[in-house]
């Protein structure tokens, strides 16, 4: 099995979209940085070019800024090595941020969607059913994997049952 | 004349066959399926908001609650990850010991996995034969790590301690030392487990009955759904990441990749997990070998108690027991990781549920759960 | 002996067996479920129940003692009136098929000359109670339940029916205790076990599904409708529906045993002592003949309830349609050819007996 | 034997008095009392409070299978009583019996070829 070359791909890339930064990282995937205007396009064309595979979507909080980050590659059969791109929106606001959504094109991600709505409060234009996720839909504390991040529910006062008496602690 | 009308109904979170507290909403047109929805979320313990109040090596327990039926490979992948991270080399042995780990692992997780499929058709005593083989793994795992379900035995950049005398046996370990000797456990899966399984429902007409054909899943749409591991493969794509994208050592060992038909079915599910438990049997075969001929006791480097790994990012993408496992690592140079992502499979395949079940029984909805065998500890992390 | 009189000593004798069958059931359902349990256990390389008492058998004391103290909860929405009649009336059937099982050769409560029509019409009669359950319930997993319950059993009772006929023209006549003496005569090989064969084979399926038992147990399918039709019961509520229906296994089985395997037929021939209750010189005249009866009915319906327990915790469920096709598209045209088999045989056998033909050994099994 | 009848109320009687028995005897005397604690009266819904009737117009889908039923327990009413006598009959008992279960396999096919037999 010959290990995969996307070179190519990200050359072509690089071509169609001048604005595009593509960087090797040290730990093996590329990282491929583009302005929120020019994402659904790269995806687009990313997909085009056979990264057929999702594999997450999720954001980073840089305590002034989020990081959306999107990472697909390339699922052939009998190749090998085939390396991972992360498609990275920065520069999002900390609140309200709106990012194109990518599920009409990897279905698989409509949860991981989901989730990083949930987690980081970024919402997804024209995803098909943006609701909370693992948090209840009624949910008023805020996203909780932003750094500062408070829960500010009132504290449950834990109820330890002994016998008839109720120990409170 | 009225008109008869759609009964909505609630899997869950206290039903039986929800492997966990998973709730499905369904809508039901006689026993025919419309729409089906799960909702999830009970079991969210903030996996990843924890991580990220811990060092390096304090995460690595809370690894083994994602998925806890395949605790060590989710150690692995994590461990991989900070390695990658740090640059860190593991000694030899310590590989063919957590590639031994993971893979007596994923038997394990197999078999769970299975014998619930099986117990939610009704075979309960395939259920009960699945359990008897877990625990005698349980009890290996047990002298070798100290716990029985939850181990915390993978250290970064090695393994927590060597495997204790006389664990691995001798290829001649027969099935009175099933408990006692891995050998012997291996033998004793592969010359009366396996066959049992084949007897007892893969070649049983009610099971082919129940199983094949319902939920049938294109390979394209399992690609799109991000679907991986045995539901990938059973949908014909021949896709395994200890193969495509070899970790580890993996690529020092031989074994097989099964796949299924095109269109695999919840039949095609099956099969390719059983099967996966006998290459993963061969793979603990060679790294026994190894382990026999090679003794010593350098299984771990030496590390500063707090790690520190550079600023940097890492993704690991690892096969794990139910597909795969992807571990989004952000550094920032300090001793906490900054952001920990944990893909699971699980979160991603149960997307898969509004696809496969319209058009099926309400009983095939138990089938399609069981085929594609989901944790809820990892869907909700 | 005046009208009166006699009806008088009818009603007394009918109290006195209908509570001595009353009984009978109650400590078959006893064993029987303990026997489920041990032999579940033993099937899964499990021990089973082994505190309460030498090898668990006080554990279904135990369990009914526990049920004793559950609250008797009627939820808030159900049709109350449906909901409370549904024990009873599941009751009636289990109860009402031993009329006519004989025992021994002198033990059966009311030898009708139409035993067999009485069996099939007061066992479609149980599928009313599940219904009422189900519906009364208010439930979407019990009202799923008592559909696929009641799809379920009137689809299988024309298997039923239809299967047993061939028994009939072997036997010509639907009184219970004649068909088990024309099995008498030869010992094991009278029996319409092997005459019968697929229509053993037949009834044995369709009881299953009677019964509702794995692997036909949908209307309680536990991984699918948690409980199906009795999810809403508790306490000694759920406990009648329990009894019921290992009530109706024991019934089945001895029914089964008394139509295909001779009923209280010793296995050798009448006129060979050879092995059996002739061997002991002293253990005859009728009484002991109605123990010795006994002894191999009893026999030979826990026999069949062993095998069906053994099906139980080996095979998994069906599903709804196969279920259906099963019963109209296989079952049912099965013993409709066994019917035109038993026929055609049973005339063949008249026909070449007479006339002394060597063919007529073809049909000897149908005699 | 037109008495023997008699044990067909009795049984029933014994039955629905065991049952009264010993559903009554707990509920009275030993089971404990406290309907109103919690949401213990409400039907099961998977631990959710239930939402929306059960007692819908519910879509059962086996109504031909009830038809059919209907047709062929009517059919087994006919058979019995000829399974008994058929050996007097003889050839043409027979032979019209068999008719008679042809005409009904006949059905049957038919109901099969129209794919009613097909739950849906």
């Amino acid at each position: 099995m010959e290990p995969l070359d996307i070179r190519p791909d990200l050359e072509a890339l690089k071509a169609a979209y001048p604005a595009v930064e593509i960087a090797e990282a040290a730990t093996g995937h590329f990282d491929i940085r583009v302005s929120l205007d020019q994402y659904l396009d790269v995806v687009k064309f990313l997909k085009d070019r056979g990264f057929n595979y999702p594999a997450c979507i999720t954001a980073i909080d840089w305590k002034d800024r989020l990081e959306l980050v999107l990472q697909l590659y390339k699922l052939v059969v009998g190749s090998r090595q085939s390396p991972l791109v992360m498609v990275r929106v920065d520069g999002l606001p900390r609140e309200g941020a709106e990012v194109p959504s990518v599920t009409p094109l990897y279905p698989g991600l409509n949860w991981h969607e989901r989730e990083t709505y949930d987690m980081y409060g970024i919402r997804f234009q024209g995803h098909p059913d943006l609701r909370r996720i693992l948090l209840p839909d009624n949910w008023q504390g805020g996203h909780p994997l932003l750094k500062d991040f408070e829960d500010k529910r009132p504290r449950r006062p834990r109820l330890v049952r002994h016998r008839d008496m109720i120990v409170s602690g | 004349m009225e008109q008869t009308r759609e009964l909505l109904i609630n899997m869950g979170p206290q039903h039986p066959s929800t492997h966990g507290v998973l709730r499905v909403l369904v809508k039901l047109d006689g026993e025919t399926i419309t729409w089906a929805e799960p909702d999830i979320g009970y079991l969210h313990r903030c996996f990843e908001k924890l991580s990220e109040s811990k060092t390096y090596t304090q995460v690595i327990p809370y690894t083994d609650r994602t998925d806890y039926l395949s605790a060590i490979t989710n150690e692995h992948a994590f461990c991989l990850a900070v390695e990658k991270l740090m640059g860190i080399e593991v000694p030899e042995r310590a590989e063919y010991i957590r590639v031994m780990m993971a893979e007596l692992q994923r038997i394990c997780s197999h078999l769970l996995g299975l014998g619930a499929m099986a117990l939610d058709l009704g075979a309960v005593t395939g259920f009960l034969y699945a359990w008897r083989d877990r625990e005698k793994i349980y009890s290996l795992f047990e002298r070798i790590t100290g716990g029985r379900m939850l181990y915390n035995y993978l250290r970064i950049g090695g393994v927590r301690n060597d495997l204790p005398e006389g664990i691995i046996g001798t290829p001649k370990d027969g099935r009175d030392k099933a408990d006692k000797t891995i050998w012997g456990f291996i033998n004793y899966f592969e010359s009366y487990v396996l066959p049992e399984w084949d007897d007892l429902l893969t070649n049983n007409r009610i099971f082919q009955w129940r199983t094949q054909g319902v939920a049938p899943l294109p390979s394209e749409v399992a690609i799109a759904y991000g679907a991986s591991g045995p539901v990938l493969r059973a949908s014909g794509v021949k896709w395994d990441l200890r193969k495509n994208v070899p970790y580890s050592i993996y690529d020092r060992f031989e074994f097989d990749i099964p796949v299924g038909k095109e269109n695999g079915d919840c039949f095609d599910r099956w099969v390719v997990r059983v099967e996966e438990m006998r290459q993963s049997a061969r793979i603990v075969k060679q790294a026994l070998q190894w382990l026999a001929e090679n003794p010593g006791d350098y299984i771990a480097p030496k590390l500063p108690r707090v790690l520190k790994p550079p600023k940097g990012e890492v993704y690991i993408r690892y096969e794990g027991s139910r597909g795969e496992v992807g571990v989004h690592l952000v550094s920032d140079g300090s001793a906490n990781p900054y952001k920990v992502k944990w893909r699971s499979p699980c979160f991603t395949h149960l997307q898969l549920l509004p696809v496969l079940a319209p058009g099926h029984k309400l009983a095939d909805m138990i089938a399609i759960i069981g085929s594609i065998d989901i944790v809820l500890g990892e869907v909700d992390r | 002996m005046s009208l009166a009189d006699l009806w008088a000593q009818h009603w007394f004798r009918a109290f006195v067996t209908g509570s001595l069958v009353l009984v009978f059931a109650l400590g078959n359902f006893y064993i029987t479920l303990w026997l489920e349990r041990k032999e579940s256990a033993w099937i899964q390389n499990r021990l089973g129940p082994m505190r309460a008492g030498p090898q668990g058998l006080l554990q279904v004391l135990a369990d009914l003692f526990k049920l004793l103290q559950k609250e008797d909860i009627v939820p808030r929405n159900v049709d109350r009136i449906l909901f409370l009649i549904a024990p009873f009336i599941a009751h009636i059937p289990a109860l009402l098929i031993f009329l006519v099982v004989p025992f021994g050769p002198n033990m059966v409560v009311a030898d009708y000359d139409i035993g067999i029509i009485m069996i099939a019409a007061v066992t479609s009669y149980a599928v009313i109670a599940t219904f009422i359950a189900g519906w009364g319930s208010n439930n979407k997993y019990s009202l799923l339940g008592a559909m696929r319950g009641a799809a379920q059993m009137i689809s299988y009772e024309v298997t039923l029916v239809m299967s047993v006929i061939g028994v009939v023209m072997m036997a010509g006549s639907l009184k219970l205790s004649d068909i088990v003496l024309a099995q008498a005569e030869r010992g094991v090989l009278g029996w319409y076990l092997f005459p019968q064969f697929i229509g053993f084979i037949v009834y044995l399926i369709a009881s299953l599904a009677e019964l509702n038992r794995a692997p036909f147990d949908l209307m309680e399918a536990e991984s699918e409708l948690v409980a199906g039709y009795h999810t809403e019961y508790s306490g000694f509520r759920f406990a009648i529906f329990l009894l019921v229906e290992y009530v109706h296994m024991i019934a089945w089985s001895a029914i089964a045993a008394t139509l295909f395997l001779g009923g209280w037929v010793g296995p050798t021939p009448a006129d060979i002592p050879v092995i059996g209750p002739k061997l002991f010189g002293w253990m005859t005249g009728p009484v002991w003949d109605n123990v010795w009866g006994f002894f191999w009915f009893l026999f030979k319906t826990y026999l069949l309830i062993f095998i069906l327990i053994w099906i139980r915790w080996t095979f998994p469920r069906v599903r709804i349609d196969q279920l259906m096709d099963l019963g109209w598209k296989f079952l049912l045209p099965v013993s409709l050819f066994n019917i035109f088999l038993t026929g055609v045989m049973k005339y063949g056998w008249n026909v070449l007996a007479e006339s002394g033909s060597p063919l007529r050994w073809i049909f000897w099994l149908w005699r | 034997m037109p008495y023997s009848y008699v044990y067909l109320p009795i049984f029933a009687l014994l039955a629905v008095a065991n049952t009264a028995i010993m559903i009554g005897i707990p509920k009275y005397l030993l089971a404990p009392r406290n309907p109103f604690h919690g949401e213990k009266l409400e039907t099961y819904e998977c631990g959710e409070l239930p939402f929306d009737d059960a007692l819908v117009n519910f879509n059962i889908r086996y109504y031909v299978f009830a038809l059919t039923f209907f047709v062929f327990d009517m059919e087994a009413i006919f058979l019995y009583p000829w399974s008994i006598v058929f050996q007097e009959l003889g050839l043409f008992g027979l032979a019209e019996m068999f008719l008679f279960l042809a005409v009904l396999g006949l059905g049957l096919l038919y109901a099969y070829k129209k794919r009613v037999l097909h739950w849906v």
